[in-house]
């Protein structure tokens, strides 16, 4: 670990801090029973996705990482915005956005 | 980072500016009471009644699905706008034109399918 | 910010004045505003307190402050109290970004017995290469000043008000941004400093290949992009929430949208909220439209520059620097009146019309407005020879 | 060691503060609580975005999904008007356990990969060479625009359709009247 301490901000920082933040990710999906605060987790985890890939990019001093999080941003909206309408469907018929509720759909 | 120092300076300075005053404002203002109907929000005089999430609350939150996607077809016109010029400079400007006309051709079937469709009408 | 004392020390104090100068235009334009209204309605508007009616402003700031401290019952306090703070930031951080004038050069100098190197201070309170994606960014943060005023306050009017309202500013949003792509095609940069550059020339561009100039009129943006212009002004009025969009505050049982249960200092940090964009969008109009601080002919840095050459250097580039932000000002304050003039004559739009108007016309015709310029671009930048 | 601190504090500040702001998010009860800090973290990302010479990504981080995304979920949390949620998290001793075992492999892997995936590149030059910081700024973004319009032309037509596609979709769900529970 040396040779970091010289040179600065490296890209082990970087990396280190998306993967604890990817990491809160994943607990906010598996621990919260609420739908809408997993698509938010969901979100924590394509942010530190996106930062992996700038990270990387810089750091090897190319453009590619920045045009995937250009397109990951574009999926990460498309997903959200079809995820919180499937969430507005399921509260209006069942009125209940408890995921355990769920496990009885029929059909 | 002195790029951004000016900016985090700025935002701290917003809100100590607002907190203050807001704490100020608490100070000086008279003390109104505390009964329960004073407090009550203001309903113009009728007795509040619960609020039931109707029809129209379903038009709000498609209106926001709409404009995310619509809001990131426009986030990729803007580096299609800054590097347009280059482009023709170096001699393809119509192939520019051809590949950013196809995604608006995508982008003006998807606003019209949504007019059409009367996704948008507020009764 | 600086690399030392002096510079830190001027940087952050141009930064707090600059903020200043926003929250400083909400009574003037208040008074303004009363009185132009008044004039409009052939009356006379506050002139009780001082003369025309002035002092009405620190009358009306004493009152803020003295107001009583109301918190609705039930309400979430935390977010009842953030949202004005919430309504402040986005105009400050847009206004922040907008150069007001040209970066004013200080010579090296020696003071308390050491020598401070020479400076070049910008005329605005961050320096940003992409300033347009920027003020972008900081316009689309107002929809939560008005989401978390309406939830906040548990009143289920200002609620629907604060849907509402949320709903017509991100609408308008769309068509603010593809205008904004125009005015981009043209200008081929995000930052303001170089638009401002291009048009403090003749106006000169290139026709079917070979070059054209017109030596009396300005090189403003207005001649390459009047319908973009008209659709962002039309915008703006709809993202500041002013007649004749401010329908959510203007609906009977909604009495005043989000911010009914806000009274006393908390009501005029939305006024400076909603007068800060004013200020955010008559400043952008100057700057995309109308040449920002230079004016042709006579008030440009260069003949400005030749004209003040017996000045000593500081002072010639301090004297440039404050006459053409002076050049802004004046443009700016008359888009202001434009905004205080409509609001006293147009009626305002019902819910569906305006959210018709926003998704069905304004959106596709600034969509055209884009489409035609990019073509008409390459038709006669590219060289046909 | 104190002089490197010092001067890189801008990180340390930046990623502590965002930790802090993501845990906020998932352990928040109040959904709109979460909602709000998860707008300051995409707020940090995006300053850290500026810090790695991304500074459009970062822009259009504010504005998608700080200024778009996050506006839906807090305007879908307000139509439902929940409150305080009691049992927010999931109960259960040994799944939570199980659970835990799992992320903690998951990212004990992503963190071994990363510090052993050879030594750390340092700091690179910035991705373009000419003037001073605005300037290159502006060429990074000219650059991007080039590689985007060239290399990856076909990925920008099919993300136009995609969009296409989830506009209608979301239309169409918002439009669903039956389904097995509707009351007639």
């Amino acid at each position: 670990m040396q040779n970091i301490e010289a040179i600065g901000i490296g890209q082990n920082h970087y990396l280190i801090l998306s993967a604890i933040i990817f990491s809160i990710g994943i607990m906010g999906v598996l621990f919260r029973k609420n739908i809408i605060m997993m698509l938010m987790s969901l979100e924590l985890m394509l942010n530190a996705i996106n930062l992996t890939f700038i990270a990387f990019g810089y750091f090897n001093g190319n453009l590619n990482g920045q045009i995937m999080v250009f397109f990951v941003m574009t999926l990460a909206a498309a997903e959200a915005a079809i995820g919180l309408a499937i969430a507005v469907m399921i509260y209006r018929k069942f009125n209940e956005v408890n995921i355990r509720y769920f496990e009885q759909m029929k059909g | 980072m002195n790029q951004l120092l000016p900016v985090a300076f700025l935002i701290l300075f917003v809100i100590i500016f607002g907190v203050g005053l807001m704490y100020l404002a608490s100070l000086f203002g008279a003390k109104g009471s505390k009964s329960k109907s004073h407090l009550e929000a203001y309903e113009c005089g009728v007795q509040a009644t619960e609020a039931k999430t109707s029809k129209v609350s379903i038009k709000f939150y498609l209106t926001a699905i709409l404009f995310i996607l619509f809001d990131i077809e426009i986030i990729f016109m803007y580096p299609w706008a800054l590097s347009l010029n280059d482009f023709i400079a170096s001699g393809s400007g119509v192939y520019m034109l051809g590949a950013m006309g196809f995604f608006l051709f995508i982008f003006i079937f998807g606003l019209y399918w949504e007019v059409k469709s009367r996704a948008l009408e507020w009764e | 910010m600086g690399s030392d004392i002096f510079e830190f020390s001027i940087n952050g104090l141009k930064i707090i004045i600059i903020f200043m100068m926003m929250v400083q235009i909400v009574p003037l334009l208040v008074w303004v505003e009363r009185r132009g209204s008044a004039y409009i309605q052939n009356r006379f508007g506050p002139n009780r307190v001082g003369p025309l009616g002035l002092t009405q402003l620190l009358a009306d700031a004493v009152k803020f402050l003295t107001k009583e401290e109301f918190v609705p019952q039930g309400s979430y306090k935390f977010f009842f109290y953030l949202a004005p703070v919430v309504a402040l930031i986005p105009a400050a951080l847009a206004f922040g970004a907008i150069p007001l004038s040209i970066p004013i050069q200080v010579e090296a100098f020696t003071m308390m017995g050491r020598n401070w190197g020479p400076y070049t201070f910008p005329f605005q309170s961050f320096e940003l290469g992409l300033g347009v994606v920027f003020v972008l960014g900081a316009s689309s943060l107002a929809a939560y000043a008005l989401l978390l005023a309406g939830y906040g306050s548990n009143n289920k009017y200002s609620l629907f008000g604060a849907l509402r309202a949320s709903a017509q500013t991100i609408s308008y949003e769309l068509s603010m941004g593809l205008s904004i792509v125009g005015v981009l095609l043209v200008y081929n940069t995000f930052n303001f400093t170089e638009m401002v550059a291009q048009q403090s020339g003749p106006l000169a561009f290139k026709f079917l290949g070979n070059d054209l100039l017109i030596s009396w009129l300005p090189n403003w943006g207005i001649f390459y992009q009047p319908l973009g212009a008209i659709l962002l002004f039309a915008a703006f009025f709809a993202e500041t929430n002013r007649l004749p969009f401010d329908l959510p505050e203007a609906e009977g049982e909604l009495v005043a949208g989000y911010h009914t249960e806000y009274g006393g200092f908390k009501m005029n940090m939305f006024y400076i909220g909603e007068y800060g964009h004013m200020l955010v969008a008559s400043a952008l109009m100057t700057t995309f439209f109308f040449g920002g601080y230079t004016l042709y002919p006579w008030l440009t840095p260069e003949s400005l520059n030749q004209a003040l050459s017996s000045f000593s250097p500081t002072q010639a580039s301090l004297i440039t620097a404050f006459s053409l932000h002076l050049v802004f000002l004046v443009k700016v304050l008359f888009f202001l009146w434009i905004f205080i003039h409509v609001r006293w004559t147009l009626p305002r739009f019902r819910y569906d019309q305006l959210m018709d108007l926003g998704w069905k016309t304004m959106l596709p015709w600034s969509l055209v407005n884009a489409i035609v310029t990019a073509v008409i671009i390459v038709l006669m930048r590219s060289h046909w020879s | 060691m104190s002089t490197f601190i010092i001067s890189n504090l801008w990180f340390y500040v930046l990623a502590l503060s965002l930790i802090f702001f993501a845990f906020k998010v998932v352990t928040s009860a109040n959904p709109i609580h979460s909602a709000l800090h998860l707008v300051l973290t995409m707020m940090g990302v995006a300053g850290l975005f500026f810090h790695l010479n991304a500074q459009f990504i970062a822009g259009v981080q504010v504005i998608v999904y700080a200024g778009a995304v996050m506006v839906l979920f807090v305007m879908v949390l307000m139509l439902f008007d929940l409150k305080h949620e009691f049992n927010a998290f999931a109960k259960g001793l040994v799944s939570g356990f199980l659970k835990l075992m799992s992320v903690a492999l998951v990212v004990g892997y992503l963190v071994g990969v990363f510090l052993e995936s050879g030594e750390s590149k340092g700091v690179k030059a910035s991705l373009t060479t000419s003037g001073d910081q605005t300037s290159t700024q502006l060429q990074v973004t000219r650059d991007l625009a080039q590689l985007l319009y060239t290399k990856y032309v076909l990925v920008f037509e099919v993300l136009g359709v995609l969009l296409l596609v989830v506009a209608i979709g979301a239309v169409a769900i918002s439009r669903i009247q039956g389904g097995t529970h509707a009351k007639h």
